[in-house]
């Protein structure tokens, strides 16, 4: 079951431009929370904004018992979290979802991000490394200046590799393209290390909703198994409302509607029906 | 009052139950149609035995897929939805929400919709039937469908043929939802008296809408949507007032209820029960927090029975 | 384009002087009714030439006193009023405040409201003699008092006859403004662009009320009042979206506009002129603001003209 | 002229329970305010709550460039107001409305408050003592623990004497009780350098009406003149939008409403129609 907390804030830190890592104090969530689930989050204290804003676990420290979540500042929610001092408390409600299926197999596991995207990948990646599986990390952003938490992903040791939209680091071009280019066994992410343990089993991914419609084209050509984490505006995040439908495939060529909170926010890339 | 209580006032708690037009209910509290799912969503949270009654999901005859999204956008204190009462049908409803429900000791009131008067009335039909269903609560207001919804709520005559329609189809208690979005609420609750209504509620939602300055476009897949939430609470506060004063029947208020003393504002206009919507989204027990709220309002306010405070702001 | 400006872009300003219905104004920002005095009270935070136009507080013929107090109650992210009307007639406004205001070089707008249909062309035929008036708004949906004012307003012929009745006293541009206290703002509209209005503004404040649970009484004197501010935006858009696809009259819109955003919102939706007003509370000089946040939005989005934008939402 | 300025919490503390004392760094204000006016103050920085809150000024300290308010957690906004911390900004209007007009001649100088009556009172008392008029403070609390900054008053050289209303600290009674007994020459405060300089002049008073209302008529009967600090709920502050309306005479034994907030708040007491 999810709660209602108030959690004590332990750190609030501006880690690029616009972009904040916040701290947590809530042994709860961090016994409860599994990659790719989310927060439900009360950004303020009065009816305006009314809303939780959901924000993925981004971290989680078993041992200090606290869960980080990593935000981009997107509007006004956003920006009142941006506010919070350490000891302030803020009111979570979680952990809520169904987040990523850890891999079993062998085959190489691959985390593709685009901007923001990376702030869920990153607790899958601490669940990877302790189950001593190693991904090669994608990751994509616009500029070299908006790369996100590069070493912390190292230091659990996964590969990083980078595309920025204008060339500033890494492949120039988008993580789709850069993505291609590995699969490829090309370019610049075919140095040892990276693109060794052969065929790509799984896949990882969370950012715009094109890249990841195009990286689920991709799997389905490499026979590789995906899954995507879905935004959608929410409401309650508990499944009562109806506000965060998804188009599923139902099997007959068309979709129906399933709810990001509950039933997902993380599907497999195959179910999704991509408009 | 021979005996006092241990603490030294007078004896006993204040007496919270209410009846509405039939449905006895052991506290005010229920829940906004939509907002509070089947119940099951809201169960790991919320003692559903504690409540009033529980409202259910709007249900139509034939399942609905619902609008496109995005469906939801925050406003100033208020939320606009455009859901489309995406619900699995009444076949549907009958054979999987309300056995769930039926597990519990709570009124369970079923929110019907409908195209045509004939629609409501099978609705009527087929929930009668099914055993489990307390009430019945007649959405003639619903802002999110082309067809039926809205333009049943806005027309008084319409109104009132709905409310006949169902009537004739089931000794259940009716309760009518009226639209907001009308020159004269007063009107149209007159007219669905008269045919016959048990009880009222009011408020839906107001329609609005948002455009994402950025896109150039609205901001919800349907255009328009219902604003909920309590940037409303001030029109449906005055709603129920008003209707309070023309018409004897009972009222489900609701409108941006987020804590106790909003409850009790709807109270004190005329509402013998208040349902909690939106508020739910951001806090999942706020039902049960209303319905301590209000027995300690009553208790430090030395008001034995709820029912003391109906309309008592009327003076 | 031949030329770019400095920093590289097409050259100029971009334009954001409109038209409504004959007032010309220099950007589409002017003043809600009754929020900005007679223009006085912000000179000393506003530089009144700056403005569109300027639309001064409610007049009628004779003084008013206005409403018992408490006048005013805020409500999430809304303000309930219920001022009444309190002015000092129009032959005061004329002697005193007109004179003024001459001072500065920007349309004066004069809201008027009346008990009977007399009164509205009474006043026309004052204000049109005066000198020095751009424009009438004329307002038939005032929730605050007890006669005339809202009841124009929720009634298309009434609203009608109250139009015709100004139309027919003045030849200067006559804005009626609607009450969105009714089932459908474009029928009303429609009546009253066939009766000669020139523009609409909308929307007025919409009926609401709030009572107090420790006195159990309503909070405003006058037990009801309009509710303005950002909660009712949404209900404002959406009213200006409808009106601007049924009616081809230039429409000034307003209800809660604090931003520039929320300004583009209107224009967006249909409006060709936007009103600030309780956001002046809060901030002296949103106006201002507003004015060039528009045009920092024009320029950014590289729309050379704002009058491209009005309506643009509807794709 | 008066302006929107943000001013930096210099300190923001809570004095007794449920009352706070902000001091804002704020050099214009400090130079333009007179006893009796106030700020329109911005508390939080979302539209819940809306609206700005007056709120009287209560110490200037001209040497810091910093002004104080003392204020008591009423509801929504002051609440918040109480959760700035040092270092914080906070949006005031000001200094807005009519305050106190200073006295001249001689004769004593009485000054009564109700509550939290006391914070505008405060200010008038330090120009008081400026001017070398010293007076006799008579303030009315429910109960000795809401008696508020007693030590400061007597440290400007005025004297104080108070009225509880359960007889926890001096006078068991009302504070205009208090002063009839004053008045009276007997009791609690006809005791060495208070009631020696004679005829009371000038009477100023803040708190809730029935006080200010009996106030009025005492002076009155005194041939005292009287100032009272009256409070309405306000929107614009600057005399715009007619929601602060009071009840002034209009000469012809009826009244006419006058705004609180350009046209008082503080009015003669002899020119407000009491009900
Ligand atoms: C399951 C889930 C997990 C998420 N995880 C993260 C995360 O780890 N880090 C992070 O920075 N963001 C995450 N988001 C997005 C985050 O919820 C939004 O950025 C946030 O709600 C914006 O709130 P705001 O008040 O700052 O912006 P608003 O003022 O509400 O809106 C600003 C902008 O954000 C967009 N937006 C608003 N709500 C949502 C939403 N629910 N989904 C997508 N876009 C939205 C609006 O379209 C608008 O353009 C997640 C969203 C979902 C649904
Ligand atoms: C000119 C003036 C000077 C003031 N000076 C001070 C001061 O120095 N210190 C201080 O503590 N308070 C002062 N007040 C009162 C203060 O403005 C209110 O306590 C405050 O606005 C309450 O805001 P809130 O959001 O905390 O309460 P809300 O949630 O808005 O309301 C809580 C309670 O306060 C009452 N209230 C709300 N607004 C006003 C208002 N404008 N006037 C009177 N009561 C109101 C309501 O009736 C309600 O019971 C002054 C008021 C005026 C008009
Ligand atoms: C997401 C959502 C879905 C809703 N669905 C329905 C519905 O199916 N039937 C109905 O009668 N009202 C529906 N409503 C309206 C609510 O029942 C209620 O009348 C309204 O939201 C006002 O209450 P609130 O402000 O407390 O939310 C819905 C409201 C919301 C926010
Ligand atoms: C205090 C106050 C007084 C008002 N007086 C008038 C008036 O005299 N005439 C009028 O047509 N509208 C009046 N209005 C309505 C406004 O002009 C405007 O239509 C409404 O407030 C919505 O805009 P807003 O949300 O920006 O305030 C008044 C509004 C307020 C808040
Ligand atoms: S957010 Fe309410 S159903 Fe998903
Ligand atoms: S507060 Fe607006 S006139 Fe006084």
């Amino acid at each position: 079951m999810s709660l209602v907390i108030d959690a004590k804030v332990v750190q609030n830190k501006q880690i690029i431009p616009g972009h904040y890592r916040i701290t947590l104090a809530t042994p709860y969530c961090t016994e409860k929370a599994r990659p790719g689930q989310f927060l439900h989050v009360r950004c303020g204290s009065t009816q305006d904004p009314l809303l939780r804003r959901p924000i993925s676990i981004h971290a989680v420290d078993p041992q200090a018992g606290e869960v980080s979540l990593l935000y981009r500042v997107a509007g006004r929610g956003t920006a009142l979290l941006a506010e919070y001092r350490v000891g302030d408390m803020v009111s979570i409600f979680g952990p809520l979802g169904r987040g990523f299926t850890l891999p079993k197999g062998d085959g190489k596991v691959c985390v593709v991000s685009g901007g923001i995207g990376i702030a869920p990948l990153y607790f899958l990646l601490q669940k990877l490394a302790g189950l001593g599986i190693f991904a090669t990390v994608f990751q994509g952003v616009a500029t070299a200046k908006q790369i996100l938490i590069e070493d912390e992903i190292r230091e659990l040791g996964h590969s990083v590799v980078v595309a920025t939209d204008d060339g500033t680091k890494g492949f120039h071009g988008t993580v789709t393209s850069l993505f291609e280019d590995f699969l490829r066994g090309g370019g610049l992410v075919s140095k040892p290390g990276i693109n060794e343990d052969g065929l790509v089993s799984c896949i990882f991914t969370c950012g715009p909703p094109a890249m990841m419609k195009r990286l689920s084209e991709i799997a389905a050509q490499q026979g590789a198994y995906c899954e995507v984490s879905l935004e959608e505006r929410m409401g309650c995040g508990v499944g009562a409302c109806l506000s965060c439908a998804c188009k599923i495939k139902d099997g007959s060529g068309w979709f129906h509607y399933r709810r990001a909170c509950v039933e997902g926010p993380v599907f497999p890339a195959g179910e999704v029906f991509w408009e | 009052m021979s005996s006092k209580g241990s603490n030294g006032t007078s004896a006993g708690k204040p007496k919270l139950a209410v009846n509405v037009g039939g449905i006895q209910m052991i506290n005010p509290v229920t829940t906004a149609s939509g907002t509070f799912g089947f119940g099951t969503e809201y169960a790991p949270y919320v003692d559903l035995n504690r409540l009033g009654a529980i409202v259910v999901k709007g249900t139509t005859l034939a399942p609905r897929a619902g609008n496109p999204t995005p469906r939801l956008v925050e406003t100033p204190a208020g939320v606009l939805n455009s859901i489309g009462l995406q619900n699995p049908g009444v076949d549907h409803f009958i054979d999987e929400a309300l056995p769930y429900l039926a597990g519990f000791d709570v009124p369970v009131i079923v929110n019907i919709s409908g195209d045509t008067v004939e629609d409501y009335a099978r609705l009527a039909d087929r929930l009668s039937q099914a055993g489990g269903v307390a009430g019945l609560e007649v959405n003639i207001s619903c802002p999110n469908v082309k067809k039926g919804g809205m333009q049943f709520g806005s027309d008084p005559i319409m109104a009132a043929e709905v409310t006949r329609a169902v009537k004739g189809k089931t000794s259940l208690p009716v309760i009518v939802k009226l639209s907001p979005n009308v020159t004269s609420i007063v009107s149209v609750a007159e007219k669905v008296a008269e045919a016959g209504a048990d009880a009222l509620s009011l408020i839906n939602t107001l329609l609005g809408m948002s455009i994402d300055t950025k896109t150039r476009r609205p901001f919800l897949g349907n255009v328009m949507g219902g604003l909920s939430g309590p940037a409303i609470r001030p029109v449906a506060v005055r709603m129920v007032w008003q209707v309070y004063q023309a018409v004897k029947l009972p009222i489900i208020g609701m409108g941006g209820i987020v804590t106790a003393e909003d409850a009790i504002e709807f109270i004190l206009a005329g509402a013998t029960a208040v349902a909690v919507g939106t508020a739910n989204f951001v806090n999942p027990h706020t039902t049960i927090d209303v319905v301590e709220g209000i027995e300690k309002y009553l208790y430090e306010n030395g008001v034995s029975d709820l029912n003391e405070l109906i309309g008592a702001a009327h003076g």
